[in-house]
């Protein structure tokens, strides 16, 4: 998203968006700790282990799982793998350029990854089938569809909501030798983050930008917030700056958004 | 193709693993200008695949020395989701998407007017969410109607499906089980008004007289699809129409 | 060869081309179902398993085989492993451009390694040693010399006549331990495939085109043929169409050409 | 952060592994313009932690397509050498260094007058030597203090640390072994002149309480380590008026 | 080098494995012009090594950044088949071949003209067929050769060999199995008319006396070596002017 | 460093340098076979088992060593490993750009493992622990930091300190089980190689050429000098030429100041 300030957004457009913040208010009406139309849409796909398409106004981003057995890292031998890879394809904006994964894929891709490993959404240590030898690695893979703006918070609802609707064939482990069975289980849950991006225009701070606001941005500032108003993850972006007070601010805004934001989430082990 | 079956394809009523005729096709949804960004798009299902077409162009072409003079270069991205498979797939591109994005390619270019839009691109980009037989084939089909969407004069719709053989005999639109597990897989692209056929291809082992039956009846079938995809397109006419009508 | 299509051919030549076919002639006073001149060389190369080099009038290419005991893939346990690699490397045409192999490498590649394989022409499941875990892994490696068009049937051409005569060291397993013995014995044969190449300039047909043919091809279509006059793989290329009457018509030709080119082939197990 | 704690990071005295206070910084050493071929370059000891900065620019800008008509660009290329960790380290980036080079680039920024350099390129380089926790904030540290000795006009420096949390308790300036092994890491970068916050990341756990008080330990922090980036300038500045009237 | 050598490389005749005396070189065959599209070409067989080069030039440089207003640039690309050694070799570029091109073409750029084709290209194509031992002196003498054959004006021919040590004793023109078990290798190339040599390296290790000594025997081999060049270039100048005449 | 030659030295400096040379006087100063100042740190990098930081006039290069055990080449069970690996980074220099290692690094890194190779410097044959199975790799990373000329000789001199002065724990095998012991170790050293790089400018030979000197120069040659003044390792650079007799006496001139070059090393197993 390098390049997204060089696109062109007209003079007028820019002026509305500002002139009515000044007014507390937003171009698409929202008040300035208002989502967008938020719609999950899990299971849809049959060979992911789990799956969750989420629309967030006008951005839409596709999370699939696959969890398979693998070697654990040589430094933690007794926990599962978690692996993250987020990819914004140009199929999804003409912002978005053909090509490997640029900074801002990779920036995305470890900014959900820390948040999810930070709250142990999954618990890694309970997927540990032959320590130092076979563990489940649960692979999350996120891509982008249709950029409308803040595709953190939307890739971040969409890997959640995936992970919470993850089922994978139980594996035993008889005299060494794992055997895979019929059943099918979720995968072991921890604590549930949600990710409230807030971008700062002129000195107003609001939750969600649109594109358009992103455009016009001067900083945004991810809060990843737990269900016991923990912090457990920040990710300040844009060569933009914020005072003290103004943190302060964000943070108190993005707990009290994350109950509203949560409520959105499918429930725990549902399919 | 060569490895030991699993299962029998064809039961003792001639009837398919997931109980189809020879002949049938898999239950097809279309779906038209679903995303936003995108000039023009396609969702389609065909059976267990589901696959998101997005076109962006006529627009500007760079690097500059892709640029042709007298016409529009057209460039296709095939790709599938790490997830949309059995074993999960590395993000990047394998040799199989690599020549597929040219074959697809290949088969849509001959159905657009390049020549209207010099100095130009038309992109094609394919995402497959879910792969079960067949996504080569549904690609075009999908992406023939984006191209609609996206407004680019076209001389026809491009419609394919895949002819297979399976116990010996010949069936339509395999599915992934038929295509792991069967004798022969043809995929074929054709512009159904115009008669022209775009993609072909052929793995397996097909006598000629195969060749020629098959080929009549991906014709057969390309014709129902060429209905879908057609219906697909109206709808979507419909629904903007009120849209403008609605905004007015 | 993408940027073939880019490259100058002489208004007047492509006239010529054109209103010679129109009485069906061709240039180079080939019959429209003629190849050029063909010249098969094999074993030149010491090192290498088998080799041949094809001439195909202006075209020339070599393929090289290297055979070597490997790991089966994890999901062909009791199979051998067969892999193609082709490159149309700079040295062969200026059309060609230095940097990792293209989608005209790739697709060649696939074309030819699809069509070896329907035909089943490596035994590949009479080379398994330990299943599971070694089985003989054939390298099949092909180098574009000098390009001058139709380098799908050169390089098939190339690669069979290599894999007919193809030698290698016997290794037979004792006691779950595979030993290599001095015993130099051929590649176990299935049947064996001949590609053909058939243009299509305005409503003709014809057979082998040249590069200069190429240059104002609308489009071409590749029948790999048995010896029982099985199509055992079709490779339709360029944005050009066929007819079904047109492709009717190319089979045929298809399955006539390929007993004349089949006599080129060296005999199965020689030197 | 989750794994098993071989040690008390924090002692019964409330001192830390390395014999530190909570609010206490590791030893600081900034040495400025030792590079001669760059611009502006900085050398930075912070505990065991070896970094080396060079800044060039504002230079022109190459591809022309980076090239931005109203302003300079800034780039950032953050990597640490194989030797400068426990293990090995492959030489080339990591997706870690990729998305570390951006943070930066983005924190500092902010302190450029870029509107002044139109059309040109101002490039950071920064080479890890040697890591032990904090690498990022006392790159930025030191990139900063390389960006002034480069000559280029800055609303303020740019100094950075991180708030940690172990056993329970805020830290300032975490080493690795704190890094590893607490529960929480919250490295922030600002201009201290002006209040401005320009980096800010966390990750482990931290409730609404800790972020406050945890800001507000790094704001302390930051200006003692602003004096000693203002003091290594100023060293620079009485060597080079040195070499000036010398060679008079 | 540093290998338990399974062979003695110099018999109780002193002839080596195979058969030759140490100041013999092996069977050499060059073959000029063989390629049809290249602008020039040439094929080398030196003992059981097979390698074919291609020039093509002076040509439009592109991508444009590489062009040099005074002279032409020169750029050679040394590539082994992966069936040209024992085992199988990856079809990419490995470093030893990125460091031969380099070399290769500092050996061969001293012989051009190159001031004469400003804002040119000429390009250097090697190819080894079969290896073993020599490759890159084999190379040199064959890419000279086409150069030769493409027209292009040189100071001379650039002629190259290889100084070897077995068992003690300097050889000439190392094979694969000497390169492998020897005691040293040192590849000389030179403009033998003028005296001027182009490429020098060396391993393994050599007295003061052994280089002085061994600058001597390849001095006379590369004479040997120069006349089989010329020989080869004049063939193909008969040939040229035959089927020149035959076409009046 | 291909680009070297296009970039600008003032037509003066050029002229002054070679006026200069003609009366066999350097523009520092130096005589022709004169080193720059030479500046060696050993052990600055804690997390390294070896390290140097080099000081050769301008230029400043510095040299890490990691040591640790892994599975030998296939075709040298019995002999521990050697990587070199050296990168001109853009820190250290306009001319180096950034990106993948490019033929410069790529020569840099061959040209210096070639020569700590021949000499034997680390005698790998002792650095085996289970033969075919684990062995000791020892990594030699090599960083430009300030590029003024003459990087071979400076990266050279930085990995023969670093080397001299490792220092790693003693494994040892127990029952087939490698276990790490805490006593530090030097490596097992063999012959220790100087190397000394010599630019011919006209018809001038001169040691250790800075920077500016380089932009001038008609070729370079390395000669690689042991304790015993044999030579065991060339590599000749850039597309100059040079005769017989100029070959003689730079090699002449190699061993000569070779000696005086060796007395900046560190002793062995230094700290």
């Amino acid at each position: 998203m390098n390049d997204k300030s060089e696109l062109i957004i007209s003079k007028i457009k820019k002026e509305t968006i500002l002139s009515l913040l000044r007014k507390n208010e937003r171009i698409d009406n929202r008040g300035l700790e208002d989502y967008r139309k938020i719609q999950i849409t899990t299971g849809l796909i049959g060979k992911a282990n789990g799956s969750a398409i989420v629309k967030l106004g006008d951005t839409t981003v596709i999370t699939g799982i696959k969890i398979q057995i693998d070697r654990p890292f040589p430094d933690t031998p007794d926990r599962g793998i978690q692996i993250v890879n987020a990819e914004l394809i140009p199929l999804a904006s003409p912002i978005f350029e053909p090509g490997p994964p640029g900074e801002d894929d990779v920036e995305l891709s470890r900014v959900v990854d820390r948040g999810l490993r930070s709250a142990e959404i999954i618990k890694l240590d309970e997927l540990v089938l032959i320590p130092g030898e076979k563990v489940w690695a649960v692979f999350v893979d996120i891509y982008a569809l249709d950029y409308g703006g803040n595709m953190i918070d939307a890739a971040a609802l969409a890997s959640v909501s995936a992970i919470l609707t993850t089922k994978y064939n139980k594996a035993i482990v008889e005299n060494g030798e794992v055997k895979i069975t019929d059943e099918q289980i979720p995968l072991p849950i921890g604590s549930i983050p949600v990710f409230v991006t807030i971008a700062k225009i002129g000195d107003k701070l609001i939750v969600d930008p649109s594109y358009e606001e992103e455009l016009v941005m001067d900083a945004r500032i991810t809060f990843v917030i737990d269900e016991n108003d923990n912090i457990t993850g920040i990710q300040k972006g844009n060569p933009g700056t914020f005072t003290y007070g103004e943190l302060i601010e964000a943070k108190n805004i993005a707990i009290r958004v994350s109950k509203k934001l949560r409520e959105h989430l499918p429930p725990v082990h549902s399919e | 193709m060569n490895l030991k079956k699993p299962v029998k394809l064809l039961d003792e009523n001639g009837l398919r693993t997931d109980g189809r005729r020879p002949d049938e096709l898999r239950p097809l949804k279309i779906q038209v200008g679903l995303l936003k960004n995108a000039d023009g798009s396609a969702y389609i299902e065909l059976g267990k695949n589901k696959i998101i077409v997005a076109v962006y162009g006529p627009r500007e072409a760079h690097p500059r020395h892709v640029v042709i003079p007298d016409r529009a270069i057209v460039r296709c991205r095939y790709h599938m989701a790490p997830f949309s498979v059995d074993e999960r797939k590395s993000p990047g591109f394998s040799r199989r998407e690599i020549e597929l994005s040219k074959v697809i390619r290949e088969a849509l270019e001959p159905a657009i007017f390049i020549e209207e839009f010099p100095r130009t691109a038309i992109d094609i980009f394919i995402e497959v969410l879910e792969a079960d037989g067949g996504t080569r084939t549904a690609s075009i089909t999908a992406a023939s109607v984006a191209l609609a969407d996206a407004g680019i004069p076209l001389k026809d719709l491009v419609t394919a499906t895949a002819i297979g053989k399976i116990e010996g005999k010949l069936v339509i639109d395999l599915n992934g089980l038929e295509d792991q597990y069967g004798e022969g897989d043809m995929p074929i692209a054709m512009m159904p008004s115009l008669g022209q056929i775009t993609l072909l291809q052929a793995d397996g082992r097909f006598s000629g007289e195969e060749f020629e039956e098959g080929l009549k009846m991906a014709i057969n079938a390309i014709k129902k699809i060429y209905r879908v995809q057609k219906e697909a397109l109206k709808r979507r006419y419909i629904e903007i129409s009120k849209e403008v009508l609605e905004s007015e």
